[in-house]
C-alpha cells in the first residue's frame, strides 16, 4: 500500500486525466430532494459531496440490468441461424469515484458467490474503485454490524480521506498505484499525515456502534431454530412483497435469464430478479416451494445472515442501510439482526 | 486479457449446439417425448461426461432453458436422451420441432447418484413414479452396463395407465432379464394389461428387499415419495439409505441465480440428489 | 399541545382494544410506529397488548385495504382448494379507512376480494399524509434525526438543526387534490367528518401535462420513468393489483421485457396504470412506496380524470355502482370506431356483418 | 291422407323461395329447389342496396345463397320450370323440365375461360341489357351454383352445330357439353310453395315516359344495376346515352301502380317509394352531394320499420319532394330531358334533368302466371295469386302455398316472413314425415393430431381471375412452402371446386398434413366448406385457418399488384404462425327442450302457439292479461272486409281445446336463464318451465291522446292536442268506431258529417315513425259509414296516403264514393274546437290553398300504435334489444325479420311494428317456422370456439360475471374462480376483453394464436 497526499485540484485534475483511458463515473446529485446516483463525471465538481451512499448501490455497475449472455438470429434455414454469439463485455475500462466503503465491500462479498462467472468477473476487472471514508454515519448506517468499517479498505483500489485542506489517499492495489500515477500531482503523505488518518478512523469507528463477530455467531447458531424463529410471521405481515429491498441491496445479486427476440435478432439476457416475488420460485407446474409471504421474507434475510454465511463466511449484508431507507413499510434489518443474534 | 479468453471457453452460460437426431412420443396423451440429441461439434462430444442423475439444461434460441434430467447413461454413445414433458414455452416448443431442428445443451450439471462411489457393492431398489423416471433409466442402464459391481437390482415403476409408462420396449426388456427385478405396475385395472396393479407406494411396500446393504432411488411426483416411505420405513429402511432428487425451479444451473436454493443448499449444484437424511435438515421449500 | 392525531391514537387504540377483547374482531389491522422519523409500520393487532402500540399520524400513507384480503384469510380456517366454504359466520377483521382506503374497500367488495360483513371499520376523516420526500427535498440533504407533528406543522430535528414546516406546505399532492377525505363505508367513525373537500381544480396536475404537445409529453413521461428499477413497489402498494400472475410477469405471452430498456419500462407503467382505470382512489400508496421518487400517480390521475369526464364515475364512491370499465352492453354505441370511405365491396362486406348474427 | 311425404317443392329461387327451402331443410325436410334462371339469387342479387340500412345487397344475401347451394337436403334445379303438380297434399308428383345447360357443372370450376374465349357477345340480361356478356355466362359474380352456363338463344355452335365450339376447346376441365340435352325430373313432393316472384312493369307502354325512346330514361331496376359495383359501370354512375355522370336526376313514381288508366295496374307496389328515396341517397354518395335528386310522387308511402326515419333523413339531406304527377318527358339537348308537371297549387312547370328514372311497379309475369294456370291457383283482380286474410300463404289449392311478391307486391322481410309463414304451412301439412327424406353427412373418425408438430398443407386460390388477375399466386405458393411448419402448398384455380376439394382432402390423408391454409377469398362464405373438408379428411375442422387474399388483398389492391402480392404472403405468414398453435376443439352441442314459450295471446301469439302445436311440440301460451285474442277482440273486419269476431273465436276454441297448448293466465315473464335449446322461465306466480325456444308477440298499445302520454314534448303543438278524445263522446279512435260498428251501427246512420284526422300521434317529432295501418283503416271505416248512410259527408284530413299495396284499391273506392280527401301539414295541423255544444274542424287546404272548416258529428281519430311500455324490461330477461322507437329489434331488418339476435328467440306481430292482422299472421308462421328449425331437432349445434378460464390466474373478481351478455360466466363459490358454461357460451370475446388478469381466454384465439399472427406480421 502506498499512501498519497493530494489536493483537491489535484483530485480534480486526476479525474480529468483518468477520463483519457478511463469512464469516469462518480456519485451525482439527481433531484432536488437530495438523491444522489451514479452518472458519468468529467470532474470533481460534479460529484456531490454529501454524506452517505448513492441511492443505487454499485453493482449496477457489476450486475447490470439486463446483461447480455449472447446474441443469436433464428432465420430458419440461414447460415447464421440458431448461432450463438458469446458477449463478454470488454468495454472500456472504469473508474468509480467516490465509493464508500460499505460499497466497495460488496464487489468482494458477491465476489464469492461469483467466482466462476466471467461475466460478473469481467466487469470486476473492467472496473477501478476509488473510494471515499465516511467521517459522518447516517442514522441508517451499520456497517460495524456486519464486519464493515467506514474507513473500510475492501474492495477498494483506493481510498480517498479528507482532511482539513487535502486528501490522503490510500493506494490499496497495483491497479490504485497506477491510477494515482496517472492522474499524476500526488506526494507521498508524511507521517503525520498518516497519523492523522489513524485518528480520524479510530474516532469514526468509535462513534459507530459496532456488533463484532456477527457473522461468526450467526454460523454458530443452529440453522433449523433460525429459521423457526417466531418473529418471522409478525415480521412478514407489513411485507408487500415488492423488490425495493433486494433491487438496492448492494449485495442481492438474485437473477433470472431470459430470451428475447425482435424481428428474429435475439440475445439472451439476464435481469435482476428478487426472491421477494412470489413466482421467484414457482414451478411451471403452479407448486410454488416459497409460496408464502413469510417464507419469501424469512428467505431473504436467512440468505444474507445465514446461508451466505455458512457458505462463505462472511454476512451478505455491508450495512449501507438502503433497504432500511427505502422500505415502503419499514421493514429494518437492524431488528431482525438483533432478533436473530438474540440481542436488545 | 488473455486470461478473460480462456474464461469465454469455459463460459457456463454458453449452450453446446446439438442437433435432434431422434424423437419418440412416449405416452399415449402425447405430452411426453423422448429427444435424441447429438452435440454438433467434436469437441464438446469429446469432453461431454455425465453422471446418471445429472441434468441439463436443454436451450432454444428464443424460447429460454428448461432444465431435464438426462436420460440416457453415460454408457450409451449415440447421442443423449432427454424425456421431456410438455408443459411451457420451451418444453411447448421443443415438442413441435422436429428431427434435425438445432437445439443447445448446458451442462451436464448437479450432482448425480454416487453409483461410483456410495452405491457400489450395494443392493439398489429404484422407485419411480409417472415420469420422473428419466434419470433412473439413465442410472439403471448405468448399473446394467456394470452389473458385478452392484448387488441385487430392484425396480419397481408406476403409471396412470399402460399408455403412461416411459420407455415401454425397454421394460419389456428388462422384465426379461434376470438380473435385474422389475415391478411395473399402473394404478387401475385396464383392459389389455396383465403386470400389477396398484399404486407405487403399495406396490413398494410388498415387494421391497430388505434394507440391508442396500440403498433406494427414489424419483417421482411428491405425493408418491411422502407415501413411500412409511412401508419402506416398517421394514427398517432409514433415511441415510434413501435417495431422492429434487426439482426446485432452477435458472442459472451453477448455484448463483438463487431461485432454487432450498435453505443454504442450492438444488441445482449442491444436488438435485440428496439422501433423504440431507433433505430432512433443510427448510421444507422444494 | 395535544394534537388532533394524538387524540385519533388514543381513540384507535381504545376501539381495536375492545373489539379484540371482544372477540368482534380477530385481528385488527393498523400502524405502529416505524424505526426512522416519519415511518410508520402496517401492524396486525392481535390482541389488546398489541392495540396498545397502534398509532395514528401523519405519515400513514400505506394503503390498509392492500393488506384487507391478507389478514381476512389469515383469520380463516385453513381450508384446501376445492374445499367447501366453512360454516358460520367467519371471523371478521377490523381495519382504518380515511376516504380512499375506504373507497378502495368497496371495490374490493365489488370485485369479490373482501366481504363487507367480515370488515369493522373504524372511518377517519384524513387530514392528509404528509410526503416524507417532500420533507426531505426541503432538508435539502440534511438528515432528519428527529420529526415531531403538530397540528399545522412539523418540527424537524437534526444534527445542529431545528426546523418548522407548515404542514399543509408538505401533504403528499394526491391529499392536496382530495375532494373525499372522509370515509364512505364505516362502522364506527373516529372524530368528526369533515365532507367533501371543496377544491378549485383537483386535475390541475394532470391538466398541467395535458397541455403539453405530444412529444413534449412523451418526452415528459420518459424522463419521469427514466429511474424506474421495476422493483414493483407501486404495484405491491397498490389495493387494485393482485393478479395472481401480473402482465410483467406472465411469460406466456412474454408481454413485456423484464428488465430497465425504456421500452418495457414504458409498457409496465402504461398497463398498470390503465389496469387501475376507473378503479383508482388516488390514495397515493404508489407514489409514497416508489424507492425513485418516480410520481406515477399522474398516470391514474389521467385516468381518473377521463373516467370521471367520459362515465361520470369516481371509483369506490358507492357499493351499488358498477366499476365504469366492468360493465358491458351488447348495444354499447362504439362511437369511437372510425369509419372512413370505403370502396363499395368492402362497404358491403361490413355492412352485411353489422346486425346479421351467424345462424348455427 | 295417406303416410305425407318428407319433401317439398319450392318454386322460385329468390330471396322467398331461398328462405322456404332453408327454413325446411333445416327442420327435417327435403327440397327441391326449382329456379328458371342458371342461378339463384333472384331479384334481390340484382340490387345494389337495400333500405333502410343500406346493406349490400349481394353481400347480405350471398351467405343464403352458399347455405342453400351447400345445403345437403336441397335439391337445386336450375334452368327448371314446373311442368305439372298432380295429386293430393301431402302426396303430389311434379314434373319438372331442366333446360340444358351445356355445362356440366361437376366438371366445372367457373375459371372463366369458356366466357374470355368465346366471341359471341350479347345482351346481358341480368344487367337488363344494359351491358354485355358473352353466350356462355355466369348470372353474376356470386351466383349459385357458381357454373356456367351456354345461352342457347346465342350460342354459334348450338344454333350452326359444327361452327365455332371454341369453349369446349379452351375448358381445362372438358366440361363443356354442347351436345346436352333437356332432363325431365319427376319428383314427389308433399307439399308446394310458390315464390315465382314478380316482374317489373315495363313502361315503354307508356308514352309519356319517353322510356324506350329516350335513352336516360331509365328504370329503377336498370338503375340498380347502374349502381351495382358488379353491374356494367361497376359502380360508376353513368347515364347511358354518353357516360356522362348525372348530375341532375329525377325519380318518377308510380310508374305502372296506382294506374287504372294507362297501365291497368290499380294496385300501389309498396316499395317504390323506399327503393327511389334509396336510389337518391345513394347516387348521391357515388356521385357526390352536388347531385340534384328529384322525387316525383303522388303519396310517400314509407310505411315500414324506420322507412319514416329513412325518408326524413333524406329530406333533411336535401333530395326534392315534389308531390306532383309528371305530365311529359321530352327530349332537351345532349340527351338531356325535360319534365313537364303540375305543382300541388296547379301551377305548370318544366325543369330539366340529366336522367329520368322510372319507378317501375310489380307485377306478376306471364311465366308465373302459366304456372299459376298450369297448377289451377287461382289469381286475384289484380292478377296476383290469391290468398286468404287470415291464411296469408295458403292458396285455394290444397297443399300449395305461396309468399312473396306473387300474391301481392311487398318488400324483401316481409317476403322472407311469408317464405318461412309458408314453409310452416308445409311443417303443419307433413310434421309426421320430418326427416324421412333428409340425409346427414357421416364423417371418418378424426386422427389423434396432439402430439404431432405441426404438418401445414398451404392452398393458395386463384379465384380464377379474382386473385390471380392482382396477386402473383405462383410466387405466393413458393413463398408459402418456406415456411415454418409448411409441408406442402399448392396453388389452385378454385381451391372451393369439388375437385380441388376432393383432392385436398386426399393431399392431407396423403402427406399425414395436421394443419390447414387456405389463403382465398372469405371466411363467411367458404370457411364451413374448407372446414368440413379437414373433417373428410380426418382431422379436427378447427385446425384451419383462411387467409383471406381476396377480399382484403385483391380487390382492394387491384392497382398496386406487387403490394398485393406482398401482402398475400404477409397474410400466408400470419395465417400459418396461427393455425400452427390452433388445437383440436370439440363439436359442442345442446340437447333441446322440445317445448317452446310463446308470450301474449293474441292473434299473433295464438297463430304461433298453434303453428307449432299443430306439429306436435307442447308450447305454453303466456297471457297476463285473463283472456285471449289481445286487441283483435277491438278489431270490426280485416281490410278485405273480413268480420275478425268469428275468426277469433274459431281460433280461440282451438287454442284452448288444443292438447299441445297450455294456456297461462293473468303471469308475465319474470326470469328467464338458458340459452337457445334450454330455457329456464320463471313467471311471474312463481311457477317455472323449462323451453328450447320463445316466441315473443305481446302486442302494442293504441295511442289515446285524452291519456295525456303525449306530454313529452309539450313544445310541440302536438305536445298538448288532444282534440276533446276522452272529454266528449262524439271523439273516436278508429278502435273506439269499430266498437260502434260491432254494437250498435245504425246509431251512426243518422249523422250527416264525420270528419277523420289521420296521423295523429305518427309522424311526429316525438314519434316519428308511420303506424302503417291507420289509412287503410281509416278508410275502410268511411266506406262503412257510406255503407251505413251513403249520403254522409266523410272528410279525411291526411298527410300522405298509404294503402299501400292492394289496399289502394280501398282509396280508389273511398274516392269514388265522394269520400273528400284534404291534406294538412305539420305546420297546417287541423284545429278541433267546440261550438254550439258541437265539434268545429278547421283545417288548411294546400290545393285551394285557403282554410276550409267542417261541422261533424263526430270526428275519428287515426290514432298511432305504439310500443308497450313493458316491452323493454321482457326484451331485456331474453337478452334482446329494442329499436329506437322502442318496438322490439330483430336479428337483421331485411332477412332476420322474425328473429332476435339472440337465438332461439323470436318475435311476431306488433310488438316488432305496427302491422295489419293478416301480416301479424304471416309472421307469427314465420315465427315458429324458424323455431321448428330448432324445436325440430334433438340437439343445437353449440359454440367450440368458447371461453375457458386459467384457474391459476383467475382472481375472482366478477368482472367477467357481469360482463358476459349470454349469462355463461358464473363465479365457482369455493374455488373461487369463474366458470365457463360452454353451452351457453357464443364465444364473443367479451369476457377476455375485460379480464384484467389474463386468465379467460377463448380457445384457438388466445394469446398464443394471435400474437404469433402478429408477430409473423412483424416479420418480413
Amino acid at each position: 500500500m502506498k499512501v498519497y497526499k493530494i489536493s483537491r485540484e489535484g483530485l480534480d485534475k486526476w479525474i480529468k486525466h483518468w477520463t483519457e483511458s478511463y469512464d469516469v463515473f462518480g456519485p451525482v446529485e439527481k433531484n432536488e430532494n437530495g438523491m444522489t446516483d451514479w452518472a458519468e463525471v468529467k470532474g470533481l465538481d460534479e460529484i456531490s459531496t454529501a454524506p452517505g451512499t448513492t441511492k443505487q448501490p454499485i453493482k449496477t455497475f457489476y450486475l447490470p440490468q439486463p446483461e447480455t449472455l449472447f446474441t443469436f438470429t433464428s432465420r430458419g434455414g440461414e447460415p447464421d441461424s440458431d448461432v450463438l454469439k458469446e458477449t463478454l463485455d470488454e468495454g472500456r475500462p472504469r473508474v468509480l469515484f467516490g465509493v464508500r466503503p460499505c460499497d466497495a465491500r460488496s464487489v468482494t462479498l458477491n465476489g464469492l458467490a461469483y467466482e466462476e462467472d466471467p461475466y460478473y468477473m469481467a466487469n470486476v476487472e473492467r472496473t477501478l474503485l476509488v473510494g471515499v471514508s465516511c467521517r459522518e454515519q447516517c442514522g441508517t448506517c451499520f456497517c460495524r454490524w456486519v464486519g464493515g468499517s467506514p474507513f473500510g479498505t475492501e474492495g477498494l483500489d483506493i481510498l480517498l480521506i479528507e482532511t482539513e485542506q487535502n486528501f490522503v489517499a490510500e493506494a490499496l492495489t497495483d491497479r490504485g498505484v497506477s491510477l494515482v500515477e496517472a492522474g499524476g500531482g500526488a506526494r507521498e503523505a508524511s507521517g503525520e499525515d498518516l497519523a492523522m488518518v489513524e485518528s480520524m478512523r479510530q474516532e469514526a469507528e468509535q462513534a459507530m456502534s459496532a456488533m463484532p463477530d456477527t457473522a461468526e455467531t450467526l454460523r454458530s447458531k443452529d440453522l433449523m431454530s433460525m429459521y423457526n424463529a417466531d418473529f418471522w410471521g409478525g415480521l412478514s405481515e407489513s411485507c408487500i412483497n415488492c423488490g425495493a429491498c433486494t433491487f438496492l441491496c448492494p449485495t442481492c445479486y438474485c437473477f433470472d435469464i431470459q430470451d428475447e427476440v425482435v424481428r428474429k435478432k435475439g440475445r439472451r439476457i439476464r435481469y435482476w430478479d428478487s426472491c421477494m416475488f412470489p413466482l421467484f420460485t414457482q414451478h411451471a407446474s403452479g407448486h410454488n416451494p416459497r409460496g408464502q409471504k413469510v417464507q419469501r421474507v424469512r428467505n431473504r434475510f436467512m440468505h444474507k445472515l445465514k446461508y451466505f454465511p455458512d457458505r462463505f463466511g462472511p454476512v451478505s449484508c455491508v450495512g449501507c442501510g438502503r433497504c432500511i431507507r427505502e422500505c415502503p413499510v419499514n421493514i429494518d434489518i437492524r431488528e431482525v439482526l438483533r432478533d436473530l443474534l438474540g440481542v436488545e | 486479457m488473455a486470461e478473460s479468453k480462456k474464461e469465454q471457453i469455459n463460459n457456463p452460460y454458453m449452450p453446446f449446439p446439438a442437433r435432434i437426431e431422434d424423437i419418440i412420443v412416449e405416452t399415449e396423451d402425447g405430452n411426453l417425448k423422448t429427444f435424441r440429441l447429438m452435440l454438433e461439434r467434436p469437441e464438446d462430444r469429446e469432453n461431454w461426461s455425465h453422471v446418471p442423475g445429472q441434468f441439463a439444461m436443454l436451450s432454444l434460441a428464443g424460447r429460454g432453458e428448461i432444465p431435464i434430467g438426462i436420460a440416457s447413461s453415460p454408457t450409451e454413445k449415440d447421442g443423449l436422451l432427454f424425456t421431456v414433458n410438455k408443459a411451457g414455452v420451451v418444453t411447448g416448443a421443443l415438442h413441435s420441432m422436429e428431427v434435425g431442428a438445432s437445439v443447445g445443451v448446458r451442462g451436464p450439471l448437479g450432482n448425480g447418484f454416487p453409483v461410483d462411489s456410495e452405491l457400489k457393492g450395494k443392493n439398489i431398489v429404484i422407485i419411480a413414479g409417472g415420469f420422473a423416471f428419466t434419470t433412473l433409466r439413465a442410472t439403471l442402464l448405468y448399473m446394467l452396463a456394470n452389473r458385478r459391481d452392484y448387488g441385487r437390482i430392484t425396480v419397481i415403476y408406476g403409471a396412470r395407465t399402460p399408455g403412461m409408462l416411459l420407455y415401454r420396449k425397454e421394460l419389456e426388456e428388462w422384465q426379461k432379464r434376470d438380473d435385474v427385478e422389475m415391478h411395473v405396475t399402473i394404478d387401475r385395472e385396464t383392459q389389455g394389461w396383465t403386470g400389477l396393479v396398484g399404486f407405487v407406494p403399495t406396490v413398494a411396500g410388498q415387494v421391497a428387499p430388505s434394507p440391508e446393504n442396500a440403498v433406494a432411488l427414489i424419483c417421482g411426483p411428491p405425493v408418491m415419495i411422502k407415501f413411500t416411505m412409511p412401508p419402506l420405513e416398517k421394514i427398517g429402511w432409514t433415511d441415510e439409505q434413501v435417495y431422492l432428487s429434487l426439482e426446485n425451479r432452477m435458472k442459472c444451473g451453477i448455484g448463483i441465480c438463487g431461485h432454487c436454493n432450498c435453505g443454504p443448499v442450492y438444488v441445482c449444484k449442491d444436488g438435485p440428489v440428496f439422501t433423504r437424511a440431507e433433505v430432512m435438515k433443510l427448510p421444507v421449500e422444494f | 399541545m395535544e394534537s388532533s392525531s394524538s387524540k385519533i391514537t388514543d381513540e384507535i387504540r381504545a376501539e381495536a382494544s375492545r373489539l379484540l377483547s371482544s372477540g368482534e374482531v380477530a385481528a385488527f389491522l393498523g400502524f405502529v410506529p416505524g424505526s426512522l422519523p416519519m415511518t410508520v409500520r402496517p401492524f396486525v393487532a392481535r390482541s389488546s397488548e398489541d392495540a396498545a402500540r397502534l398509532v395514528w399520524n401523519s405519515f400513514c400513507v400505506m394503503n390498509l385495504a392492500n393488506y384487507l384480503p391478507e389478514v381476512l384469510k389469515s383469520v380463516e380456517p385453513p381450508r384446501g382448494p376445492g374445499d367447501p366454504e366453512p360454516e358460520g359466520p367467519l371471523p371478521r377483521v377490523g381495519v382504518l379507512a380515511t376516504g380512499c382506503w375506504s373507497r378502495n374497500m368497496v371495490v374490493q367488495i365489488q370485485e369479490n376480494r373482501i366481504q363487507r360483513d367480515r370488515v369493522v371499520i373504524l372511518g377517519i376523516s384524513s387530514r392528509g399524509m404528509v410526503d416524507r420526500k417532500k420533507v426531505l427535498a426541503r432538508l435539502g440533504g440534511r438528515e432528519a434525526l428527529k420529526v415531531e407533528e403538530q397540528d399545522h406543522s412539523l418540527l424537524v430535528s437534526g444534527r445542529a438543526f431545528n426546523e418548522e414546516i407548515p404542514r399543509w406546505e408538505v401533504v403528499r399532492d394526491n391529499c392536496r387534490s382530495c375532494v373525499h377525505p372522509d370515509p364512505v363505508i364505516w362502522d364506527i367513525m373516529i372524530g368528526e367528518r369533515a365532507g367533501d373537500r371543496q377544491n378549485a381544480n383537483r386535475f390541475a396536475q394532470v391538466e398541467e401535462i395535458e397541455s403539453l404537445a405530444p412529444e413534449e409529453r412523451w418526452a415528459w413521461f420518459q424522463e419521469e420513468i427514466s429511474s424506474c428499477i421495476r422493483c414493483y413497489a407501486c404495484r405491491n402498494a397498490c389495493p387494485l393489483c393482485y393478479c395472481p400472475t401480473c402482465f410483467v410477469d406472465d411469460s406466456r405471452p412474454q408481454w413485456v421485457g423484464k428488465s430497465i430498456e425504456p421500452v418495457d419500462t414504458a409498457i409496465f407503467h402504461i398497463l398498470r396504470a390503465y389496469h387501475c382505470a376507473g378503479r383508482c382512489t388516488d390514495c397515493g400508496a404508489c407514489e409514497s412506496a416508489c424507492p425513485m421518487g418516480i410520481r406515477m400517480r399522474l398516470f391514474t390521475k389521467k385516468l381518473e380524470k377521463d373516467v370521471l369526464e367520459m362515465y361520470g364515475a369516481e371509483a369506490g364512491m358507492d357499493p351499488e355502482t358498477p366499476l365504469p370499465l366492468s360493465t358491458f352492453s351488447p348495444d354499447d354505441p362504439q362511437d369511437f370506431i372510425v369509419t372512413g370511405q370505403e370502396s363499395p365491396k368492402s362497404t358491403g362486406d361490413e355492412a352485411g356483418r353489422s346486425g346479421e348474427v351467424s345462424q348455427s | 291422407m295417406a303416410a305425407p311425404k318428407g319433401s317439398v317443392l319450392v318454386v322460385g329461387g329468390g330471396i322467398a323461395g331461398v328462405q322456404a327451402a332453408l327454413d325446411l331443410a333445416n327442420s327435417g325436410f327435403y327440397v327441391h329447389l326449382v329456379e328458371s334462371t342458371a342461378a339463384i339469387g333472384g331479384r334481390m342479387a340484382q340490387l345494389d342496396k337495400t333500405f333502410p340500412t343500406n346493406d349490400c345487397s349481394a353481400c347480405i344475401l350471398s351467405p343464403k345463397l352458399v347455405e342453400c347451394g351447400r345445403h345437403l337436403n336441397i335439391n337445386l334445379l336450375t334452368l327448371s320450370d314446373v311442368e305439372s303438380v298432380e295429386g293430393e297434399p301431402g302426396a303430389f308428383r311434379v314434373v319438372v323440365r331442366q333446360r340444358p345447360r351445356y355445362v356440366d357443372t361437376e366438371k366445372c370450376l367457373a375459371c372463366g375461360t369458356c366466357a374470355e374465349k368465346c366471341p359471341k357477345k350479347v345482351p346481358d340480361d341480368f344487367n337488363l341489357g344494359l351491358g354485355k356478356r358473352k353466350a356462355v355466362y355466369l348470372r353474376f359474380p356470386q351466383a349459385v351454383p357458381l357454373k356456367y352456363a351456354i345461352d342457347p338463344e346465342y350460342c354459334i355452335y348450338i344454333n350452326k352445330p359444327g361452327r365455332c365450339g371454341m369453349c369446349a376447346k379452351v375448358c381445362p376441365t372438358g366440361a363443356i357439353n354442347l351436345e346436352d340435352t333437356e332432363k325431365k325430373h319427376v319428383l314427389d313432393v308433399g307439399a308446394v310453395i310458390l315464390a315465382p316472384g314478380f316482374s317489373a312493369f315495363d313502361p315503354s307502354v307508356l308514352d309519356y315516359t319517353g322510356y324506350g325512346r329516350f335513352p336516360n330514361v331509365v328504370t329503377s331496376m336498370d338503375f340498380e344495376r347502374l349502381l351495382s359495383p358488379s353491374g356494367p359501370t361497376e359502380g360508376h354512375l353513368q347515364r347511358p346515352s354518353d357516360k356522362k355522370e348525372p348530375k341532375r336526376i329525377a325519380w318518377l313514381q308510380c310508374i305502372g301502380s296506382r294506374d287504372i288508366n294507362r297501365a291497368c295496374h290499380g294496385y300501389c307496389s309498396s316499395v317504390c317509394c323506399m327503393y327511389a328515396i334509396k336510389q337518391a341517397v345513394i347516387a348521391r354518395e357515388h356521385a357526390g352531394k352536388d347531385v340534384s335528386a328529384d322525387i316525383f310522387y303522388m303519396d310517400m308511402r314509407t310505411h315500414g320499420k324506420e322507412f319514416e326515419a329513412y325518408y326524413n333523413r333524406a329530406s333533411d339531406e336535401g333530395i326534392a319532394f315534389h308531390r306532383a304527377r309528371v305530365h311529359t318527358v321530352s327530349p332537351a339537348a345532349d340527351g338531356d330531358l325535360v319534365l313537364r308537371y303540375a305543382d300541388e297549387q296547379g301551377r305548370v312547370r318544366e325543369e330539366e334533368f340529366d336522367m329520368v328514372v322510372l319507378s317501375v311497379g310489380l307485377e306478376l309475369d306471364s311465366r308465373a302466371l302459366d304456372l299459376a294456370g298450369r297448377l289451377g291457383v287461382a289469381l286475384d283482380a289484380d292478377n296476383f295469386i290469391a290468398t286468404d286474410t287470415f291464411r296469408p300463404v295458403v292458396t285455394n289449392r290444397p297443399g300449395v302455398y305461396v309468399c312473396g311478391a306473387a300474391s301481392e307486391p311487398k318488400d324483401i322481410p316481409q317476403s322472407v316472413m311469408e317464405a318461412s309463414a309458408a314453409a310452416l304451412e308445409a311443417q303443419r301439412l307433413l310434421h309426421g314425415a320430418r326427416w324421412q327424406e333428409t340425409r346427414t353427412k357421416e364423417f371418418p373418425p378424426e386422427r389423434d393430431v396432439h402430439a404431432e408438430p405441426p404438418r401445414i398443407g398451404v392452398f393458395v386460390c386463384h379465384c380464377g381471375i379474382n386473385i390471380a388477375g392482382v396477386v402473383d399466386v405462383k410466387d405466393v405458393t413458393e413463398y408459402a412452402k418456406g415456411l415454418p411448419g409448411v409441408v406442402i402448398a399448392q396453388d389452385n384455380l378454385f381451391t372451393c371446386s369439388q375437385d380441388t376439394i376432393d383432392q385436398m382432402a386426399k393431399t392431407i390423408r396423403e402427406h399425414g398434413l395436421n394443419r390447414v391454409v387456405v389463403a382465398s377469398c372469405t371466411p363467411r362464405t367458404h370457411e364451413p366448406l374448407f372446414q368440413e373438408t379437414l373433417r373428410e379428411a380426418g382431422i379436427n375442422k378447427f385446425l384451419f385457418e383462411m387467409a383471406n387474399i381476396r377480399d382484403q388483398d385483391s380487390w382492394v389492391h387491384q392497382n398496386q399488384p406487387e403490394q398485393a402480392t406482398k401482402k398475400a404472403k404477409d397474410l400466408v405468414r400470419m395465417a400459418v404462425a396461427k393455425v400452427a398453435r390452433k388445437q383440436p376443439l370439440p363439436y359442442n352441442s345442446v340437447p333441446v327442450f322440445k317445448s317452446a314459450l310463446v308470450v301474449g295471446a293474441g292473434v299473433a301469439g295464438m297463430s304461433a302457439a298453434l303453428s307449432l302445436a299443430d306439429q306436435g311440440f307442447p308450447v305454453t301460451l303466456v297471457e297476463r292479461k285473463d283472456r285471449l285474442g289481445g286487441h283483435a277482440v277491438k278489431f270490426y273486419r280485416t281490410w278485405q272486409g273480413a268480420e275478425v269476431k268469428p275468426f277469433l273465436e274459431n281460433l280461440s276454441r282451438q287454442v284452448l281445446s288444443h292438447e299441445n297448448i297450455n294456456v297461462r293466465f293473468g303471469v308475465t315473464v319474470s326470469d328467464v336463464e338458458g340459452s337457445v335449446g334450454r330455457f329456464h322461465t320463471t313467471l311471474s306466480d312463481g311457477s317455472a318451465l323449462d323451453h328450447g325456444v320463445a316466441i315473443l308477440a305481446v302486442g302494442a298499445e293504441s295511442y289515446k291522446p285524452g291519456k295525456g302520454t303525449f306530454a313529452r314534448d309539450a313544445s310541440s303543438p302536438w305536445g298538448r292536442e288532444t282534440f276533446f278524445h276522452g272529454a266528449r263522446p262524439d271523439v273516436y279512435t278508429l278502435l273506439e268506431l269499430d266498437q260502434v260498428f260491432i254494437k250498435d251501427p245504425s246509431s251512426l246512420s243518422g249523422a250527416n258529417q264525420a270528419v277523420f284526422i289521420h296521423c295523429v300521434g305518427s309522424r311526429i317529432p316525438e314519434r316519428p315513425y308511420c303506424s302503417r295501418v291507420c289509412c287503410t283503416h281509416a278508410i275502410d271505416q268511411a266506406l262503412k259509414l257510406k255503407e251505413l248512410n251513403p249520403d254522409m259527408d266523410v272528410i279525411m284530413l291526411y298527410r300522405d296516403i298509404r294503402t299501400y299495396g292492394q289496399r289502394e284499391k280501398l282509396y280508389q273506392e273511398a274516392r269514388a264514393k265522394g269520400i273528400l280527401f284534404v291534406r294538412y301539414d305539420l305546420d297546417h295541423l287541423p284545429k278541433v274546437g267546440e261550438e254550439g255544444g258541437g265539434l268545429v274542424v278547421q283545417a288548411h287546404d294546400p290545393v285551394l290553398d285557403m282554410d276550409v272548416r267542417f261541422n261533424p258529428d263526430f270526428l275519428v281519430l287515426a290514432s298511432a300504435v305504439r310500443p308497450r311500455d313493458d316491452v323493454g324490461g321482457l326484451a331485456k330477461l331474453f337478452k334482446c334489444a329494442l329499436s329506437e322507437d322502442n318496438f322490439m329489434l330483430e336479428a337483421h331488418m331485411k332477412l332476420r325479420p322474425v328473429d332476435f339476435a339472440t337465438d332461439g328467440v323470436y318475435l311476431a306481430g306488433l310488438c316488432h311494428y305496427p302491422k295489419p292482422m293478416d301480416e301479424a299472421i304471416a309472421q307469427a308462421q314465420a315465427a315458429a317456422a324458424r323455431a321448428a328449425t330448432v324445436l325440430s331437432r334433438d340437439e343445437v349445434p353449440a359454440e367450440s370456439v368458447t371461453a375457458e378460464v386459467d384457474t391459476r390466474k383467475c382472481t375472482g373478481c366478477g368482472v367477467c360475471v357481469r360482463i358476459c351478455p349470454y349469462h355463461a360466466v358464473s363465479p365457482d363459490p369455493a374455488l373461487r374462480v369463474a366458470v365457463v358454461d360452454t353451452g351457453l357460451c357464443k364465444g364473443c370475446g367479451a369476457c377476455v376483453a375485460g379480464c384484467r388478469s389474463d386468465a379467460i381466454t377463448l380457445k384457438n384465439m388466445g394469446n398464443e394464436q394471435i400474437l404469433a399472427a402478429v408477430d409473423a406480421a412483424m416479420e418480413e
